[in-house]
This record gives structure tokens, sequence and C-alpha cells, in this order.
């Protein structure tokens, strides 16, 4: 009889946030699905950042839990911490950057999902305006907005980006303001990188287009939400229990995306012609496989100043810090 | 029906014991909550109550119960002086956060230098910003008359969003891929506020609130300062008349405070916490004010009442762990113990006589 | 890069219903001479109830009369402590909020991730809560200034040992003023979660019930004031982002600052005027926060 | 009738009848039990026992509404007036079925002219006069029609000639047939005004007589239980200026501005100060006990400039002051009578040395103020609050005379004071001018303005007469010297 796994969760929201921290429990769910009575697992919800993270994953620790999935950026220096403290526990923290023998790092190409659905809006778009909700400037949400743009003015050479800020992961009256202001702006398809459906409730009054964010947001199929951009832990989750189980768990730093089942487009509702369907899940496929890049040059600054070269594609450590727009987008980097 | 005579002055008796009848009344009704909900109410409170004590883990977490009562006591000590004297500092969040943010310039601004000053140079500044924030509200009322309660709630919002905007902006981490938050200080020797015994849990914040506590006590009951505060919040026209500018106590309730706030976020942000982050604030101005209240303004009962806080906040998280109990059930707990107390509280305040 | 005004607007008043619906019910309460701090409480709690009956029944009215006996059943809570148990205004409210918030989280965890049925619009394409929120405005100014009930309770707000001897039911008036506020409090949680947001998440409220509260100040307590408040922090709201939508390089950090300074502005305005022009209009009722205790 | 209050039997087997058209008065020291007494009538305080009969009904009102709805109608002893509400406001909420806004209005104005209290129904409270507030207490009253008409203390705050106005006012009620019960510590007025006069004594009725015909000496004796101390004015000799107050003028805050005041008071002298409540003696207060600064060379003491001193530096210099309102001005009422002696005793007394609070030499400091005075209470541990007004008066002048001034102010000091308590004051201020204190005393009582000082002077919107010898003033030069204050021409008019 073999003594159960005890696998330990930090979530940085609470598991109904409907978003970031519920796909991570979704995650957390499947493993428990796939390794049945091998596992155990218990997790802590709404932990702020700092010195409640690294309490809460000592706590974690002290309580026999071996393998710790820490999922939000800012617990980084919390995981090292306790992570120095208990070297026969091992660590998986989630976009970060810091690793250590027991510390691993994993991470979502959130920008190859933003590829597809860039492609569909700006199909989609008869204003020639689509908008974009933003979180935080941090490189992630500015990969996403850029790579976004990108494919949305390929299919479409008028497509004009209108970025917002809300600064905020999670407020839903603030995110429907910021999505009310898109649609005045005469944006009529706008995605959206924080939690709330609070947008897609606006985009469905104004009849405007939208897309899911983190989960799938069916509720709002098949419009305004024409398709989705979820995150899905579960393969990787399930891969790293596996390995925790067998022996062979090993630190690393990894940034999976659509090819690794990591990130998933959620179906594509009968609102968007076959054609652009097929378009974008022809997209889809080619990234999944890794023939094409989202990245791809040429490709400028939005200062004009080059960036890609033909043919070159942005290297992952570029993507990882990334601060500024490519050329086109006229919306004002915040400072 | 039964009707309430006041009492001339509260028994020191009723003062001890209506806490007590609160915990309790707390405990029998949140685990009546817990066993509507599913949960063994003897496991829930245990591990609530008695665990993060003498549980298992507790070697660790008794510590713990410092680090975290630790700024909730330095706030509410200051804090208990404003509201004896009538002053309603419920900004003292904004305060904490721009004394981290202030302590914690000094330290980015001299990094990489090892120096003996910048610690003490850090406790200055953060002491300093928390004061400077705190004087906003006590400068408007005093020039204006406008209500510090709601200027000091208002600072709260925009010292959060001056926090998201260092961590975005000028205190960026440089070598932090542009990701959000500032250097960890706790990486920075010099300016680092490491645990003094290992494995105590006790920092210089712990010391900060000590001190405080016993000097909060000494002025509130020995000196005539504490007087002029006591007479200030209970007749404000007889401190006047007492000799007691009114402006200048309003200055000096909600400057302290505002200090003591800022030291709080400053022992944080060079100790536990590490960084300034967007959401740098978590929360301990707010229930420093349900500490202060929750010790009858006592210092005594702050010393009581904050590591009871600290208790329910780390017994929530075991409660988590352990039984999968929401974490809101420490939100819910913690609104009935205050809900408890204040209903309790007319025994000490008032007679309650059968009506003939 | 032009702005259309009006279409900010109609932003607005969608952005401002919330608060307008809380503000006007803590005026009430605060013109009785009750402080309740715990407006964020009882909005959360309305928009978690309106949101389980609107979802259940189908109906977003039913949704909002279930929100507005929520917000005024938990008010109740607040009612108890303070007006028979004489307990502190200010930090009744406190705990008011924080268990609002802890319970709706607890029992609102059927309800993530459910729709709710959609809102019905009223003429101008504004539904009829954001009519019915600016129709409160003149009532409720109304009912204070015109008619006997209203004297009454601006009576027990501006001296209560005098409406006391004077025979008013001090304690009566104000119960039923706190269940006002509280109904509406629960009405303007529900339509952040019923007509703007459509779903239900723990915390949803997001600091709406303390912006109420700086309102009301704001207002110097008349309904008029509060409507002004209202627009103009909505108004903020939108229009920063607005203008973000439009590619205006606002430095947005600061201009999320704005609302709260504008109000502290406001606020110094108000009293400054009130110090050096001494006019009594607009203060805060005389009795405000004070705890009523009559012996017989 | 009967009513108990924890530890106090504030009524006592009192039977007594009031009669329509007669002004009755109701007398005794303070916490005798008047209020208590006629807040029963009114229904607002509920009798332990007894029954009450109006116009042979049996009568046992159960709130203030009832008894308004039988024909009762009261004045209270302190205002119950809303300082935020208009005058018709205030009058409407007094009444059970006010006629609609203008119509009320109508009938205020035209009431008011009828009585010779003219006021303006939109008014606010908050702008009127002592005096005016009374009149809107009492057409409240008057708007109903009542049978029975109580008044409570109602002139502890006017001058003679506004308490004139109103016992015009109630004579005519009387004729009319209206019953009226009226409380007053001034005997007096109740000598002169009243047809008959209960004497309350403990909560027991002494007596009801025909005050007429007894003198104000006979009336106190019965109310106190024993004969009046009368005070003694001899032993004083005034010697040099101890107070030089010049061009003092204050900007006006919530009230009066002071203009160009101007005064010298002399060691073992007494000043008395006469003026209509609002013409700027609380404001002349506040100036001379360092409440609120004044500019250079405006007050001096004993050659010493204190025009910027704050009150605690003008203590030390020993210029003493005692406010009018006890409750909450010169005494904290939740605090014990130990800790009130500290809002003032710290440097005279040493209550506290640098800063460190001497709680020993605070309680037997107040056990000192508490046996000189008389003043009634279990010990230095009771609350201010606890303290009947009378007794906790005692305590504050107390507390300031024994800290041995050269100069002291007082405003008021016996307001709503008993005869006996009164007396006591009043002879304390002597005796402290015997030992050569200079005292000022602003007071609306003429009377004891006239007993107590030397030299009487007049404040009128805050300007300062010239002082005159009291010795051979009369109470209707007085009244002239105060003229022109508010309601004055009223009073012209009317008579
Ligand atoms: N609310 C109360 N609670 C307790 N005791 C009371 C209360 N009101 C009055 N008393 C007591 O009843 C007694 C009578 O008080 P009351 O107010 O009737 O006196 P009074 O004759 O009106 O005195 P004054 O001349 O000072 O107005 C007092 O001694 C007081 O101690
Ligand atoms: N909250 C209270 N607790 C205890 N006793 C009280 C309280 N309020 C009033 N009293 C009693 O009521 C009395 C005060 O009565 P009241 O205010 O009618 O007249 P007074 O203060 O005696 O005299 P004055 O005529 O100067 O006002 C005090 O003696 C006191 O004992
Ligand atoms: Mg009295
Ligand atoms: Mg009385």
């Amino acid at each position: 009889q073999e003594e159960k796994l005890k696998v330990g969760f930090i979530y940085v929201g609470p598991v109904g946030d409907g978003g970031w921290t519920y796909q991570h429990d979704l995650a957390r769910q499947a493993i428990e699905k796939e390794y049945g009575d091998r596992i155990e697992t218990t997790y802590i919800e709404s932990v702020p950042e700092g010195a409640d993270a690294e309490r809460a994953l000592t706590q974690l620790a002290l309580a026999g839990n071996k393998l710790i999935f820490a999922t939000s950026f800012g617990f980084m220096d919390a995981v090292i911490n306790v992570a120095k403290k208990f070297p026969d526990v091992k660590f998986e923290h989630a976009t970060g950057y810091k690793r250590a023998e027991n510390v691993a790092t994993y991470d979502a190409r959130f920008y190859e999902g933003r590829a597809v659905l860039g492609t569909i809006a700006g199909r989609m778009t008869k204003s020639n305006k689509i908008g974009y909700i933003g979180s935080f400037p941090i490189p992630e949400v500015i990969q996403g907005i850029n790579s976004a743009y990108i494919h949305a003015k390929k299919v479409n050479p008028d497509v004009e980006m209108k970025v917002v800020w809300a600064y905020t992961w999670f407020d839903p009256a603030k995110e429907a303001d910021a999505a009310a202001a898109l649609i005045a702006e005469g944006v009529d398809v706008f995605m959206q990188h924080t939690d709330s459906t609070a947008p897609l409730a606006k985009a469905q009054e104004a009849g405007a287009f939208g897309f899911g964010q983190a989960s799938d947001m069916t509720n709002f199929a098949p419009k305004p939400r024409v398709a989705s951009i979820i995150d899905n832990w579960s393969p990787y989750y399930i891969k790293r229990v596996g390995e925790a189980l067998d022996g062979t768990w090993k630190s690393h730093g990894v940034w999976l995306g659509i090819g690794d089942g990591e990130v998933v487009i959620g179906d594509i509702t009968e609102a968007v012609p076959p054609e652009v369907k097929e378009e974008a899940l022809a997209l889809r496929d080619k990234i999944a496989s890794g023939e094409y890049h989202p990245f791809t040059g040429p490709l400028n600054k939005q200062d004009g100043s080059a960036w890609l070269a033909e043919g070159q594609t942005a290297s992952d450590e570029e993507l990882a810090s990334l601060n500024f727009y490519v050329e086109g987008i006229t919306a004002p980097m915040p400072k | 029906m039964f009707r309430l005579e006041p009492r001339a002055s509260a028994p020191l008796l009723w003062q001890v014991v209506t806490p007590l009848l609160a915990v309790l009344a707390t405990i029998i009704v949140g685990g009546a909550l817990f066993a509507a909900m599913g949960f063994d109410p003897v496991a829930s409170i245990r591990t609530i109550f008695w665990d993060p004590l003498f549980g298992p883990a507790s070697g660790y977490s008794r510590p713990q119960l410092l680090v975290k009562a630790g700024p909730l006591i330095l706030i509410a000590s200051g804090l208990a002086l404003g509201f004896r004297a009538g002053i309603w500092n419920i900004g003292a969040e904004g305060q904490y956060i721009i004394g981290a943010i202030s302590g914690a310039a000094v330290a980015l601004a001299a990094y990489p230098l090892e120096a003996h000053w910048i610690f003490p140079a850090m406790i200055l500044a953060g002491a300093a910003g928390g004061w400077a924030w705190g004087m906003i509200p006590a400068m408007l009322r005093n020039w204006f008359g406008a209500s510090e309660i709601l200027v000091s709630l208002m600072l709260v919002y925009v010292a959060q969003r001056i926090a998201a905007w260092m961590a975005f902006g000028p205190m960026k981490n440089p070598e932090g891929f542009n990701f959000p938050g500032s250097r960890n200080l706790q990486q920075y020797e010099s300016a680092s506020n490491p645990e003094l015994i290992a494995n105590s849990g006790l920092h210089w914040g712990g010391v900060a609130a000590v001190l405080a506590l016993a000097a909060t006590w000494f002025i509130m009951s020995r000196h005539i300062l504490g007087f002029h505060i006591r007479t200030a919040g209970a007749a404000p026209r007889a401190a006047r008349f007492a000799g007691v500018r009114p402006e200048r106590l309003v200055a000096l309730c909600l400057g302290v405070s505002g200090a003591l706030a800022g030291l709080a976020g400053l022992f944080e942000v060079a100790g536990p916490g590490g960084q300034i982050t967007e959401s740098f604030g978590s929360g301990y101005g707010f229930t420093a004010i349900i500490v202060a209240f929750l010790g009858r303004l006592h210092p005594l009962g702050i010393l009581l009442a904050g590591l009871l806080l600290a208790l329910t906040y780390i017994g929530g998280e075991l409660a988590q762990m352990m039984l999968n109990l929401p974490a809101a059930t420490v939100q819910v707990f913690q609104g009935m113990l205050l809900f408890f107390l204040l209903g309790f509280d007319v025994l000490t305040r008032y007679r309650i006589r059968r009506r003939a | 890069m032009m702005i259309d005004p009006l279409s900010v607007f109609i932003l607005l008043l969608g952005a401002a219903t919330p608060i307008l619906f809380a503000a006007l019910g803590e005026l009430v309460v605060e013109r009785a001479g009750v402080l309740n701090l715990g407006v964020e409480g009882m909005m959360i709690t309305g928009a978690l109830a309106g949101f389980a009956a609107a979802h259940a029944s189908d109906s977003p009215a039913l949704g909002f009369v279930a929100a507005a006996i929520a917000g005024m059943a938990v008010s109740m809570t607040f009612a108890a402590l303070t007006q028979f148990l004489l307990s502190n205004q200010v930090a009744t409210g406190l705990a008011l909020t924080l268990f609002g918030l802890g319970l709706t989280a607890l029992f609102g965890k059927p309800y993530e991730g459910v729709k709710a049925p959609a809102i019905m619009p009223g003429p101008l394409g504004l539904n009829w809560m954001i009519w019915l929120g600016m129709a409160l405005v003149p009532l409720i100014w109304w009912f204070l200034t015109r008619t006997r009930p209203g004297l009454i309770l601006r009576a027990v707000g501006e001296n209560h040992d005098a409406a006391h001897a004077l025979g008013y039911p001090v304690r009566l008036v104000r119960i039923l003023a706190i269940g006002f506020g509280g109904a509406l409090a629960g009405m303007g949680g529900a339509y952040i979660s019923i007509a703007t947001v459509l779903q239900w998440t723990e915390g949803m409220t997001a600091g709406a019930g303390w912006i109420a509260l700086a309102i009301v100040v704001f207002a110097q307590w008349n309904p008029w004031g509060v409507l002004a408040g209202a627009w103009l922090f909505g108004g903020v709201t939108v229009l920063q982002l607005r203008l973000q939508a439009a590619g205006v390089a606002v430095p947005v950090q600061l201009l999320s600052m704005a609302p709260y300074l504008a109000t502290i502005i406001v606020l110094v305005l108000i009293s400054a005027r009130q110090k050096f022009g001494r006019s009594g209009a607009g203060a805060a009722p005389a009795s405000l926060g004070r705890p009523f205790h009559a012996l017989k | 009738m009967g009513k108990t209050y924890p530890g106090v039997r504030a009524n006592d087997d009192v039977s007594f009848t009031v009669s329509a058209g007669e002004i009755h008065a109701l007398l005794g020291e303070n916490g005798a039990g008047k209020s208590t007494l006629v807040k029963m009538i009114y229904g607002l305080v509920r009798p332990d026992e007894g029954r009450m009969l109006l116009l042979d009904a049996p009568y046992a009102p159960h709130d203030p509404k009832a008894a308004r709805a039988a024909g009762v109608a009261m004045v209270f002893q302190h205002f119950s007036l809303f300082e935020a509400l208009t005058v018709a406001e205030n009058i409407a909420l007094g009444m059970e079925n006010p006629p609609p806004r203008a119509e009320l209005s109508r009938r205020i104005a035209e009431l008011s002219q009828g009585y010779g209290l003219p006021l303006n129904p939109a008014r606010r409270i908050a702008t009127l006069s002592a005096g005016e507030r009374q009149r809107v207490e009492i057409l409240r009253c008057l708007l109903q029609n009542p049978r029975l008409l109580i008044m409570d203390e109602p002139t502890s705050v006017l001058t003679p000639q506004e308490a004139e106005i109103l016992f015009a006012t109630l004579r005519q009620l009387a004729e009319a047939g209206t019953a009226i019960l009226y409380i007053s510590h001034k005997l007096e007025e109740i000598r002169s005004h009243c047809d008959r006069a209960t004497i309350l004594r403990q909560g027991k009725v002494m007596d009801t007589v025909n005050p007429r015909t007894h003198s104000a000496r006979e009336l106190a004796a019965m109310m106190v239980g024993a004969e009046m101390r009368v005070v003694d004015r001899s032993g004083r000799k005034p010697g040099a200026p101890v107070l030089e107050v010049r061009n003092l003028s204050l900007p006006s805050g919530d009230g009066m501005a002071l203009k160009d005041v101007a005064l010298t008071l002399r060691s073992g002298e007494i000043l008395g100060i006469g003026g209509v409540a609002g013409n700027g003696q609380e404001e002349l207060l506040s100036a001379l006990s360092g409440e609120a600064p004044t500019a250079p060379g405006t007050v001096t003491l004993e050659g010493k400039d204190l025009s910027r001193a704050g009150p605690e530096l003008r203590r030390r210099a020993g210029l003493l002051a005692v406010p009018e309102d006890r409750l909450g001005h010169t005494a904290v009422p939740e605090f014990s009578l130990t800790e009130n002696t500290l809002l003032t005793g710290t440097s005279r007394q040493g209550l506290a040395r640098h800063g460190l609070i001497d709680r020993k030499a605070a309680t037997d400091f107040a056990r000192q103020v508490i046996q000189s005075f008389d003043v009634r209470t279990p010990g230095p541990a009771t609350a201010a609050g606890a303290l009947s007004g009378g007794n906790l008066q005692k305590f504050v002048i107390g507390r300031e005379v024994l800290s041995h001034p050269r100069v002291l102010v007082v405003n008021q000091p016996t307001w709503g004071v008993d005869a006996g308590a009164a007396a006591s004051i009043r002879q304390a201020l002597l005796d402290l001018a015997a030992e050569g204190a200079g005292v000022i005393v602003i007071s609306q009582d003429l009377d004891e303005l006239l007993e107590l000082s030397d030299r009487f002077c007049a404040l009128n919107q805050g300007r300062l007469s010239n002082p005159h010898p009291t010795d051979g003033l009369t109470i209707d030069e007085i009244g002239l010297m105060l003229g022109g204050a508010h309601g004055m021409e009223v009073a012209h008019v009317q008579a």
C-alpha cells in the first residue's frame, strides 16, 4: 500500500471567481479524478501575496503536502523562501521566473490563443474597430494585445485597436464600464484580459461580440461570446503529479501553448461565418503544430523602429519582458 | 419587558467578562453555522481556535500569530488614541501603505549599498510617510472642518493606487522582467527586517508594537495628555476649557496613528512582505479598527484582541486546509465576533432591569 | 479627439445607479441621525439575494424586490444592536460590512457561474432601475421636506431628546429609516449583479458602498446633491475609460484616483463654506451617530 | 402620585389640584421632584402609582401625544427645539394635526402678533435669540388651545422685560380659562404673578399656599425645611486694579461679536455684568478665560499681558473662569468628580507634575471641594453627570474658588440652581472677594447682580456700558441700561 501523495494549492482569489483561480481549481479536480485514491488535494483560497502567502505555503508543507502549486506570479519570492526550508517538498509556481532544485515554473502562451481570437475579431468587425480590455500592463497582457492586433490586421488591413486598461483583474462593475466605453467608441468586437463576465453582458446589450476569457463563459454563447480562450491547466498538472508519483519529477521552466493543450480555443459559435471559423481553426492548428509563430517578422515597434526582420521570430526571453506595442497600434502605452 | 438603566461607571468585572461571553457566543453560533453547512462543528472550532496554539503544527503557527498580530496591534494602539478623542481615523490602511512605500523608497535608493544607517533611515521614513498621510485629513479638518472619517477613507483608495503605480512604475524591479513589484527587501541585507530570534516570529515590528502599547498605556492612564484626549472625546468644549487646543489634538492623534500605521507598513515591507506590489495593502488597517474596538481602546485589550484576530486568520487557513472550510468563514466569524461583543457591551454600560 | 458628451452621459447613468440607490438610502438613515457604515455589507447582500431571486424566478423585478428585503433584513441586525443595545454605530457598521461580505461569499457558492435573466429595457433605452433611481430623488426630497413623517424623521435626526420629549417614537423612526436604507442599499447592490454584470461573484460590489457613504456627505444630506455626486463619480470613472478608449494618453493611475480626490476636494469646499460662511444649511444632522436612550 | 427612580423617591404621595383660570406655581429645591411630576402629567414619565383627573375624567396619558390630545401642553425646562428646522416646522411638530404649511404660517403670524410675541415662521431656530426661542415653545402650546399649560422654568433665560411679556400672555390665557402650572426658582416672580403655589420637598407636598401672602424668605424656608441663610456682604474693600481689559474686540464666530470692550477690575471688588442672553456674554467669558485669544494688549492681569495666552497659562497667572454650561463645558458628565478636578486644577493645585497625574492629590482636592461646598454626592468617584444641577454647579464653582484665583470670572453662576444652593454659591463669591480677589459675575438674574456686585455694567450687542456703582440702582434703571436689546421694543409697544 503506497502512501498517498498530498498535493497542495494556494490560490490568489476565491475558487468562485469564474476565471483564473476557478480554472486552476478545475485542474485540481482533474488530478483528483485522474489519480483517485493515490493522491489527496487541499487548497487555500484568497491568499494575499506577501507574508500571508509564505505562511500558507509553510502550513501546506507542514501538513505533509509534498507537491505544492502556487498559482500566482506574486507568490514567487514566498515560494523560493519556503522551498529552501522544505527541500523534500516540490513546488510548482505559475508564471514566475525564479527556479530552484525543488521549484519548477510553468506558464501558458496565451498570445497563441490571442492570435486566433484576433483573426476572428478582424473578420467579424463591421466598424473596423476592435477593442481590448487590459488588466495591468505586464508582459503577458502586452503580448496578447500585440498578437491579437497583428492577426486582426492580417485579415483586415483597416482594423484599428482600442485599448482600455482597467487596472484590476477582477472588478465586474469597472470591467462593464470599460466595455461600455469601448462600445461607445465604436468598437463592435472586443477581447478582455480581465476575469469577469461583465464585459460580455455589456456586449450583449449593445449587440457587440466578445470572447470568453480564462474560462469558457458559455453562458453567453452563441452571442455575444463567439469563442473563448481557456486556461487549461489540467494536462500539465496531471503530468506533473504523475511524475511526482513515480519519482521522475524534476525542476524545469516551461511555457506551454496550444500544442500542449494548455491554451484552448473554446467552441467557435455559429455567429461566426463558417469560412472565418475555418480560417481561425487553421491558424490554431498551424500554431499547435509549431509551423507558425505568432510573432514572426517583419514587425516594427510602435515607434516605427525595427523589431523583427522578415522571417525572424521573437525569442522567449524577449517576449517574457515585452513592454512595447507593435507598429500600427495607436493607443498609447501607459506609463 | 426589560429596560436599560445607565451605570455611572463600567464595572471592571463586566469589562473582562463580556469579551469572553462574546467569544463563547461566536463559538456556539459559529459552530451551529458550520453544522448547518455540513461541517463537523467541534472539529471546525478546534481547528480555528485550538490547533494554531496547541495543534500538531503549532510550533510554526504560534510564532506566526505574532507576525500577523504585530501590525494589527501596532496600528490599533495608535487608532485607539484618536478614537478616545473622538477623532475617527479610518484610513490607517492608506497610512500603512504610504509608510511602506516611503520606507522602501529609502532602501531602493540606497541599493546596493550595504550600510548600518539604512534600516534606521527606513524606519524614520516609514513613520514619516504614515505621519504625513495622516496629517492630510488632520490639516483638512483643522483648516476647513472636513470630516476626517471620509477624507482618511478616501485617501486609502488613493494610497492603493499609488502602490500600484509604484509597483508598475518608479519602483519596478529593473531585474524583474517587466513584472510589477519592487526588489525584494528580504534579499537586501541592510534593508531587511528579519526575525530577531530564529523561529520566534518576532521581528522589529513586534518590538515596536509592544513599545507602542506600553507608551499608549502610559499616556492614557498616567499622563495628562491622555486625560486631555479622553476629555476631548467626551466633551470637546470642556477640553478647550481645560486648555486643550483641539487642532493640536487632531494633528497629534492623526499624526501619531498615521506614523504607527506607517511603521507597521515599513516593518511589513522590509520583513514578511518583502516588496511593494500592486496589492501591498491587505486590509491590516481596516482590521486594526476592529482590533481597537474589540480591545475597548485599552492597550491590554488591544494586545489580546490583536492576538485573537490573528488566531482567527491562521485558524481559518488551517480550517480551509484541513476541513475544506471556505475562506469566507473567517470573515463571517470576525463579523459575528464583533457583533456579539458590541451587543454584550451593553452589560458594561447599562444595568438590565425587568420592567415593573 | 472628440468624445460625444451624450454617450458619456448615458454610460454614466448606468455607472451611477448602484451608488445612487445606496447613497439615497444612507441619506435617509443619516437624516434620522444614524450613521450606518455597513452600506457595503448591505449592498453585497442585496447583490446576492437579488441575483438568486432573479435567477430562480427568471424575473429581474422579483430580484430587486428580494434584494430590498434582504438588504432590509441585514440592516435589522444593525438596528437591533445600535437601537436596542446602544452599540457604537461606527464599529457596528464596520462589522456589518465584514459580516455581509463573508456571509454572501459562503452562501453565494451555488450561484457562481450562473447567468441572470436580462433586465427589462425602459424608455430611451435606459432600464427601469435607472429611471426608478432618478425618480427616487424628487420623491425622497418631497418626503423629507414636504410631508409630516419626513418632518418627524428630520426632527429625530436633529435632536432626539426633543423629539422624544414631544412624544415621537425616536427608536421606531430610526429603525424604519435603517430598514429603508437597507432596502435601497440592497437594490443598489442588486443592480450590479443583475443589471451590470449579470452574474454573481463574491465581493462584486468592490467598494461601491464606501463611495455611497462619501457621496452623502458630498451631497450635504440633500437628495439632489446625491444625484449630482453619483453622476460626478460615475462620470469621472466613465470619462477616464472613454478617454483611454479614444486613444488619449491619460495617466490612468492618476486618473483612477480622481474620483476619490474629487470627493475630498468637494468635501473641503463644503466644509470651508460652512466654516467660513457660517451658513448652517448643509450641516450634518445634529444627532448623527449619537446613541439615544430614554428612561421611562 | 408616586415615582421612584433607582435610589431616589422622586415623587412620594403627591396630591394637588390646579384650577381653570389660575396660574399655579410649583416650588422646590433642585431635585425636589417638580420636573418628574409634570413629566408624568405630560405622559413622558410613567407614574409608579397614583391617578390623575382632568376635568373630572380619569386621565392617564400613555405618551405626550395622548396628553396633547387631552388638552395638556408643556414648555420644557431645557428647550425642546430643533435648531436646523424652521419656526413653522418646530411648531408643526408640537401639534397633533397641523394645518397645511401656508395656513400654519398664517396662523403663527396672526397668533404671535395677537399675543405680542412676533415671530417669522420661516426663520430657522439656530438664528433666534433665547427669548425668541421661548416664544416658539409657547406658541407651539398656544396653537393647540390647551386646557392645561405646563411651564418648567421658562424664565431662566429671559430678561425681566421678556418675562413681563410672558406673564402678560399667561394672564390673558388664564382669563380665558386655561389652567397654568408654572415652575420657577425665582421666588419674587412667583410672588407677583402666581395665584397659588404648591411646595415640594424631597418628593413630598409640603403645602399649597397663596404666594402673595408670604415673603420670599418664608417660601424658601418651606422649600428647604430650614431658615435660609442671608448673604453677608461685609468685609470687602476694593484695592488696586488687578485686571485691565482694553479695546477688546472679537470677530463674531457663531455668535455675537465683541466691540471695543474695556473694563478695570480691582482686587476685592465684584463687578456685575448684566444683559440679555446672546449679547456677547459667552464671548466675553471665552475672551477672558483664554478659550478665544484676542489681540495683544487687550487683557492684562496685574501688569502681565495675557491676551495671547491660552486657558492654562491664564490659570497659572491667576485668571480663572467658570463658563455657563456645566454639562460638557465646565465639567465632563461621564468623568468622576476626581477626574473633573484635573480639568482646571493641574497647575494651581499641583495635580500633575511634568504631565504625570497625581491621582491621590486629585482625589484629595475633590474631597476638599465636596466638603467645603456641601456638594451632596456619595463621593469623589461619582460621575459628574449623576449630580443634580445645583450640586454640580457648587462643585464647579468650588473647584475654582479653592484654587485661590487673583481674578475669577463667572457666567450665570446660579442658573437653574435652587434658592439654597444659589445662596451658598453667592456667599462663596462674596467671600472670595473679601479675601482680596477680583470677581466678575456675568448674569441675567438682576436680583443676583444687585445682591452681589459693587459696580454694574450692561452688555448690549457686544458692547459694554460704563460701570455704575450698584448702591442706589433699581431694577428699572438697570432695565433701561440694557435697553435696545432684543424684544424690548415689543415690551414698550405692549406697555
Ligand atoms: N431620569 C432619571 N433617572 C434617575 N433619577 C432621576 C431621573 N430624573 C429625575 N431623577 C431623580 O428624581 C429627583 C427629582 O428630579 P426632578 O428632575 O423632578 O427634580 P426638579 O424638582 O425638577 O429639580 P430642578 O429644580 O433641578 O429642575 C432627582 O433627585 C433625581 O435624582
Ligand atoms: N443618566 C442619568 N443617570 C443617573 N441619573 C440621572 C441621569 N439623568 C438624570 N439623572 C438624575 O436626574 C437629576 C437631574 O434632573 P434634572 O436634569 O431634571 O434637573 P437637575 O439637573 O437636578 O437641576 P437643573 O434644574 O439644574 O437642571 C440628577 O439629580 C440625576 O440624579
Ligand atoms: Mg432639573
Ligand atoms: Mg426640573
